[in-house]
């Protein structure tokens, strides 16, 4: 832990200059723990319906700089919807989106990069036909400025991207320890490594924001605290705010700071893991109610 | 922390060749030997269709293989190259023979672009139906507007002579060896080209069109500058195919049917790999040959040479059948199989 | 051209809508199989041509027309079941891309099958059915063209009813709905698939003869596929209605502008002209005639 | 699981065997014996496959013919051999650079415009003749400019007054042809608009009104155009077709409820392909012909009970002998044949060179008694091709489908050869001056490649 904490260290005086002054200073306020005045972002009122059925009902969100913030509910609770409005797929209905200093209607989803927003999915979304270090360079994508001839030649600004680009990816790598499979194509990968890519691709691009869509589903025990503690090696070190959805209660209350339950698209509990574990609506909607512990194959909308 | 355990990779043991070096021994033999002991058929009935095919399965690859989007159109970009550079050449005066290429070149990817809009709204099979748009479009645009075959009454026209710099293409050897570099020099951008972050994007795009969007891969530019690659690739391997192959320029060689055949050929080859093109072209244009020559020699005059082309027909398709069912990654990846198993056999 | 000729106008038009049942009723045996198995099935025109090359070969030989019709539909059920072992089954749970591409193999397999036993001559085929022009209030209207559309209606007809109301056809919605929930509550898909491009192969036996009157039956008969595509785009892949409106939004359209604006673009502009028609409307409606998912469906 | 892995070895197999064998490289047959022989780039498979089968059946039962009854022209036997090409540009090509390597090669016949197109620089160089019967590219007919491409009978132009002769000769005279009104149908192709500008040209000549309407290839949609006919109402319709598109338009004519009687077809829409698919939609029809149909001629009669009766015809079916393209077949037959023979009289009775056949091609002068005596009175009238006419002032005749047989119902018309001869030397000489190739002199005409001072292998190396 401390040799990767060394490794950040020298990554963060490195890089700030890529990541633009924007980052920056949004990186600046980060004191883990204490909220900021200012939420990083800020959902107010959003409801979104598909053909009638409603999914999200005047959800209200504020999320802090640099907290593990999660979203929990049951399965249909809304709360792949929230993600995918957050992150652009869906337009909602109603509702805004304040982030980073800016109020949106909606987010575009070709848009949410480039204002330091990334995701990963609950179903994976890597390429395929790319290898890990590939893969996780597509991350870099928002910070690309040369045209195909100067990336075909290597020449002009393409050369700079592309070091910076690589060094990017390859910090990542050692940040989530996948050298040992940084060549290798990512489709035969075992899942809970394809999950980690997946992790690695977001964070390249050091987004001020981090949507983690159920992570850790599918998953045994095991992996899933390995890929917790990833999960806050990436917020300690790069200081990245994290959204997280998960089912996993026990995971969830262990890695977040605050946490929002979601149920049938309405916002039914807000608070510090210590406060939702002691909320009699939440242990009524959600912690009395069985349910299916892996719904990753029956995944819901990607597209 | 678990630390990933270390895969053994069967290739770490091995010495390793690198991995330019077939290429260019490839390269060195097209170049120097080829020329010396092909015979004048097998350049101008082998050697001349199969480089102009393996450049148009490049660029086709580019946006099929790589960038995803299925196009049925090939051809129609083939036409506009050969025909481009066949007005460039003439209604400009003195206009150096690389120049016509480039442009005839830039010409197809405009109009590929252009065919390439409702890439930005359809997919699949919307799309490649859409491509077929172009395929009728164009051909009837050259058609129709004499002014494209410089009004010449039987709208085919004749291939002006290769020369750059003063020195003269011509004859078989001349043809392939002008073929050859051309193809040579765009295999080597193409390969390039896929490598960098723009290839990165096609095969982010193709892979998972959303996740790419959201990471801020810009998707519709990537699916346009797919198109426009592809388009002026294959643009020049139509100049190729008029100027050098057959010499003579015809919007009736290029229907759909030779678009199904460059499609044939990345799936036969294998999509997304820039070495399936050539190996693709290579069975497509010999096959038939060895096939119809095969026949004859086993069967004599028994059949005419219409049950011969009928059965091969036949065989082509089953072809196809049997490389999607047993090797969807083509013969690109039969090759790596063979190398790795001889390989094997070698070593201890 | 001076004063519009209302009457000219609607024979152009009837003639268009009677041309575009033609291209619906090819259209309709690529929605069927890509409805139940997600595939844009290119060898429906190989298929085409082989049924009417079949059926005229038997009848030529002597063979009495329905008992030639009844050979001809037993080797379609043939070459529908021997599609689904030999290519589909292997390929099950590819994308669809690669069944698309599989399709063209087997339409180049089909086409030279056909003609290896059939020969490459020219057929006429008649149907008995007199091609004399009907005149109605000024308009000319053709037989064949009124019986061809009474056969598409029919068809249509009896689809509809083997779709909403028998077992089979629930089946069939079921896959087409979601085959993999289909193939978890134990629907056995092979033999589904099996019975769709039998189906299939009815319906080019039925376009096929159709066509083969028209056209005469020879190797040609296999584009008239190029007819039927962009119908298929305008009025969706998965929607019979759609392969029927659509084609007759293009028939019309297209026969509409050959004669009124043909002369801007110098004529012969039908080749491409359906497909302008439904990629504009796809443009702007990319919802599709009937509000499909055709833009996000890959 | 196991049809897979079998597959696969099966991929890997052809992939083997493909990589493997090389290509077959081509074989010089350097037969001692006297013969002549003639590469054929024939189709019998694709589209336009019926129209292949007859052409070169005619011509390869001409030859057997030949062979069997005469041991040959004079004492030099014909051979032959066939190279599939589907119609194909590029299979025509490939068979031309397998085959121009034999020994003795007399001349080329592709059928196809645009194979033939592909070749004319390669013969030239070769300096062996491309013979174009009835098609091919119109300003070869100027032996000038293209001293080996033969397009004999008929081009074109040539074809396109022919049809029109013909109408005036149907009205009663060319003044009656003034205010006429022609629809001309054409095949949305290159082929297809090359008569546009000699139907505008005859229009002016003759003060009719012609308006030409283009069908989109394949042509299996015709509704639009005969709509605009039937508003048109034109006195005859012109069909210049190709394929499935004859049929479709002779349908959609009685659909719309014109004529059959009024149509009249060109060279490449006269065939019995043509007007069978289309039942009795086509009784009536007319169309051009360089050639008679029917098995009746003298030279028919022979090949049927030479070749046929023998068991070596060509045609599979013999009930397409004196079909039209079987017919043309034999024409060609007949003019290839005496072509060398003409030859033969000037360079001696062995085995010529092509450039000596291209000699004799250009000295073929059957006038109808030598018609007559070869048996084909009637079947075709005469040809006279000269230095600088390769066309030959071939005669057309009309015929007219009556539902099972065509019957011949005009005399033998001439073109108007005087009116077109200077369009097609004026596009002649632009090739020339493009191409950079010296216009010919009749002086040129007897220097001929003799055999062994150039042998055409080495010509054909570049």
């Amino acid at each position: 832990m401390t040799r990767h904490l060394t490794d950040v260290g020298s990554i963060d005086s490195s890089s700030t200059q890529a990541a633009g002054p924007d980052v920056a200073s949004l990186l600046q306020g980060y004191d883990p723990g204490k909220p900021a005045t200012e939420p990083i972002l800020h959902l107010s009122g959003i409801s979104l319906a598909f053909g009638g059925v409603t999914a999200l009902t005047g959800v209200d969100l504020r999320v802090e700089k640099g907290e593990i913030r999660a979203v929990i509910g049951p399965n249909g609770a809304g709360k792949s919807s929230l993600i995918n409005v957050i992150s652009g797929v869906y337009s909602p209905d109603k509702g805004t989106i304040g982030f980073a200093g800016q109020t949106y209607a909606a987010m575009r989803a070709n848009r949410v990069a480039h204002l330091g927003l990334a995701r990963t999915y609950q179903n994976l979304a890597l390429f395929k036909g790319l290898s890990v270090i590939e893969n996780i360079q597509t991350g870099f994508a928002p910070r690309v400025r040369s045209n195909f001839v100067e990336q075909t030649f290597a020449i002009g600004r393409a050369r700079a991207e592309e070091r910076s680009s690589r060094q990017a990816a390859e910090d990542a790598i050692a940040l989530l320890e996948l050298t040992a499979v940084r060549d290798r194509p990512v489709s035969t990968l075992a899942y809970g490594l394809q999950k980690r890519v997946e992790l690695a691709r977001a964070l390249v691009s050091r987004p001020v924001l981090l949507l983690l869509d159920e992570p850790m589903a599918g998953m045994p025990a095991g992996e899933k605290q390995e890929l917790a503690a990833y999960i806050r090696t990436a917020r300690d070190s790069l200081g990245t705010t994290v959204i997280l959805i998960e089912h996993d209660i026990g995971v969830v209350m262990g890695l977040s700071d605050r946490i929002a339950v979601l149920d049938y698209g309405h916002k039914i509990a807000d608070g510090t893991p210590q406060e939702i574990q002691a909320n009699q609506a939440v242990i009524d909607a959600y912690l009395g109610i069985a349910h299916p512990e892996d719904d990753a194959v029956a995944g819901e909308a990607r597209a | 922390m678990a630390n990933v355990a270390a895969p053994s990779t069967s290739n770490s043991f091995s010495w390793q060749v690198p991995a330019w070096l077939a290429p260019l021994a490839v390269v060195v033999a097209a170049f120097g030997v080829v020329p010396f002991v092909a015979s004048p058929y097998v350049i101008e009935a082998i050697l001349l269709p199969f480089l102009a095919l393996s450049l148009a399965a490049v660029g086709l690859n580019i946006l099929t293989g790589y960038a995803g989007q299925l196009s049925l159109g090939s051809a129609a970009f083939m036409a506009v190259g050969a025909f481009a550079a066949y007005n460039f050449n003439l209604r400009v005066d003195g206009l150096p023979l690389i120049v016509t290429i480039i442009l005839a070149g830039a010409t197809a990817a405009a109009i590929g672009i252009v065919f390439g809009l409702p890439s930005l709204r359809l997919k699949g099979f919307y799309l490649a139906v859409s491509t077929l748009a172009a395929q009728f479009f164009v051909q009837w645009a050259l058609t129709k507007f004499g002014w494209f075959s410089n009004n010449s009454p039987s709208g085919v026209i004749d291939a002006p002579p290769l020369a750059i710099a003063g020195v003269t293409f011509d004859g078989a050897v001349g043809r392939y060896l002008f073929a050859l570099s051309v193809v040579t020099v765009l295999t080597a951008f193409a390969y390039r080209l896929v490598r960098s972050q723009a290839g990165r994007n096609f095969i982010a795009v193709r892979d998972n069109e959303l996740a790419a969007r959201v990471l801020g891969v810009p998707v519709l530019r990537t699916k346009l500058l797919a198109f426009a690659i592809s388009s002026f690739i294959i643009g020049i391997a139509g100049v190729l195919w008029a100027f050098a192959y057959l010499r003579t320029v015809e919007p009736h060689g290029f229907n759909l049917d030779r678009s199904f055949q460059i499609l044939f050929i990345i799936i036969i080859g294998g999509l997304a790999t820039i070495r399936g093109a050539f190996f693709g072209a290579a069975l497509i244009v010999v096959f038939p040959l060895i096939l119809s020559r095969l026949g004859s020699a086993v069967f004599g005059t028994v059949f005419d040479s219409g049950v011969l082309d009928m059965s091969q027909r036949i065989v082509i398709g089953a072809l196809i059948i049997i490389f999607l069912i047993a090797e969807p990654d083509g013969l690109a990846a039969l090759w790596d199989r063979l190398i790795k198993r001889a390989h094997g056999r070698t070593e201890p | 051209m001076t004063g519009f000729d209302f009457t000219f106008f609607l024979e152009v038009l009837v003639g268009g809508l009677l041309s575009g049942v033609m291209y619906s009723l090819v259209a309709i045996g690529f929605v069927l199989i890509y409805k139940t198995s997600g595939v844009l099935n290119f060898a429906q025109g190989a298929m085409l041509l082989f049924a009417a090359l079949t059926f005229v070969s038997l009848v030529e030989r002597g063979v009495p027309f329905a008992l030639a019709l009844a050979i001809t539909f037993l080797v379609m059920v043939l070459l529908g079941i021997t599609i689904e072992r030999t290519v589909l089954r292997p390929l099950v749970n590819k994308p669809p891309i690669t069944l698309f591409m599989a399709t063209l193999g087997l339409s180049y397999i089909i086409e030279g099958a056909a003609q290896l036993i059939w020969g490459t001559q020219v057929h006429g085929l008649d149907l008995g059915i007199d091609d004399t022009p009907l005149e109605i209030s000024g308009i000319l209207i053709s037989k064949f063209d009124l019986f061809a559309a009474a056969v598409a209606a029919t068809m249509v007809a009896v689809l509809t009813v083997l779709f909403r109301w028998t077992r089979v056809g629930l089946a069939f919605r079921a896959v087409a709905d979601d085959q993999f929930a289909a193939l978890a509550v134990g629907l056995r898909l092979p033999r589904i698939w099996a019975t769709v491009w039998t189906a299939a192969g009815l319906i080019a036996l039925v376009a096929g003869l159709l066509w083969g009157a028209r056209l005469g039956v020879q190797f040609s008969l296999s584009l008239v596929v190029l007819k039927a595509l962009p119908v298929l785009v305008l009025g969706g892949f998965d929607s019979i209605l759609g392969a029927i409106v659509g084609g007759l939004l293009i028939g019309a359209s297209e026969k509409l502008a050959e004669v009124y604006l043909g002369d801007v673009f110098g004529g012969g502009i039908e080749s491409w002209f359906a497909y302008a028609i439904a990629l504009a409307f796809l443009l702007i409606r990319p919802a599709g005639l009937f509000g499909q998912k055709l833009v996000e469906r890959a | 699981m196991s049809l897979p892995t079998k597959l696969r070895h099966l991929a890997a197999l052809t992939a083997l065997a493909l990589v493997a064998a090389a290509p077959a490289a081509t074989a010089d047959d350097q037969s001692t014996g006297k013969e002549q022989f003639f590469p054929l780039q024939s189709y019998r498979v694709g589209p336009y496959a019926a129209g292949g089968t007859g052409f070169f059946g005619g011509t390869i039962d001409y030859f057997n013919l030949i062979n069997t009854r005469d041991g040959g022209v004079n004492g030099v036997k014909l051979t032959w051999e066939e190279g599939e090409t589907q119609y194909e540009v590029e299979r025509g090509v490939e068979v031309y650079e397998r085959l121009k390597n034999r020994a003795n090669i007399a001349a080329w016949n592709p059928l196809s415009v645009g194979i033939a197109y592909a070749m004319i620089d390669r013969i030239s160089k070769d300096r062996v003749p491309l013979i174009t019967i009835n098609h091919g590219r119109t300003d070869s007919t100027d032996g000038r400019v293209f001293p080996y491409v033969f397009p004999l009978l008929l081009n074109p132009y040539s074809e396109t007054s022919g049809i029109i002769n013909y109408l005036a000769s149907r009205e009663g005279g060319v003044d009656k042809l003034k205010g006429k009104k022609l629809v001309v149908l054409y095949h949305g192709s290159p082929y297809g608009k090359e008569t546009i500008p000699i139907y505008e040209l005859l229009k002016d000549k003759y003060g009719f009104d012609v308006q030409q309407i283009e069908v989109p290839h394949p042509g299996n949609e015709q509704q639009a155009q005969w709509l605009q006919i039937r508003r048109i109402k034109p006195d005859y319709v012109i069909l210049r077709g190709w394929g499935v598109m004859n049929p479709v338009a002779l349908k959609t004519a009685q659909k719309t409820g014109f004529p059959a009687d009024h149509i009249i077809g060109n060279v490449w829409s006269n065939s019995e392909e043509d007007v069978l698919p289309a039942g009795d939609a086509a009784k009536g029809y007319v169309a051009i012909t360089t050639q008679a149909s029917g098995a009746d001629y003298p030279v028919l009669q022979e090949v049927v009970k030479t070749v046929y009766d023998a068991g070596k015809g060509n045609l599979e079916d013999k009930k397409r002998i004196g079909s039209v393209y079987h017919n043309l077949g034999i024409v060609n037959g007949i003019l290839n044949v005496e072509a060398v023979r003409i030859a033969q009289e000037k360079f001696g009775k062995r085995t010529l060179t092509g450039d000596e056949v291209r000699w004799g091609f250009e000295h073929l002068k059957l006038d109808e008694a030598r018609v007559a005596a070869l048996g084909a009175k009637g079947l075709f009238h005469s040809i006279n091709v000269t230095w600088d006419n390769h066309e030959g002032d071939g005669r057309v005749t009309f015929q007219q489908w009556d539902g099972a047989k065509w019957n011949v119902v005009s005399d033998w018309i001439s073109p108007d050869w005087a009116l077109l001869r200077p369009i097609i030397e004026k596009s002649a000489a632009a090739y020339a001056a493009e191409k950079g190739i010296k216009i010919r002199t009749s002086g040129d005409v007897d220097k001929v490649t003799e055999l062994g001072s150039e042998a055409p292998a080495a010509s054909a190396k570049n």
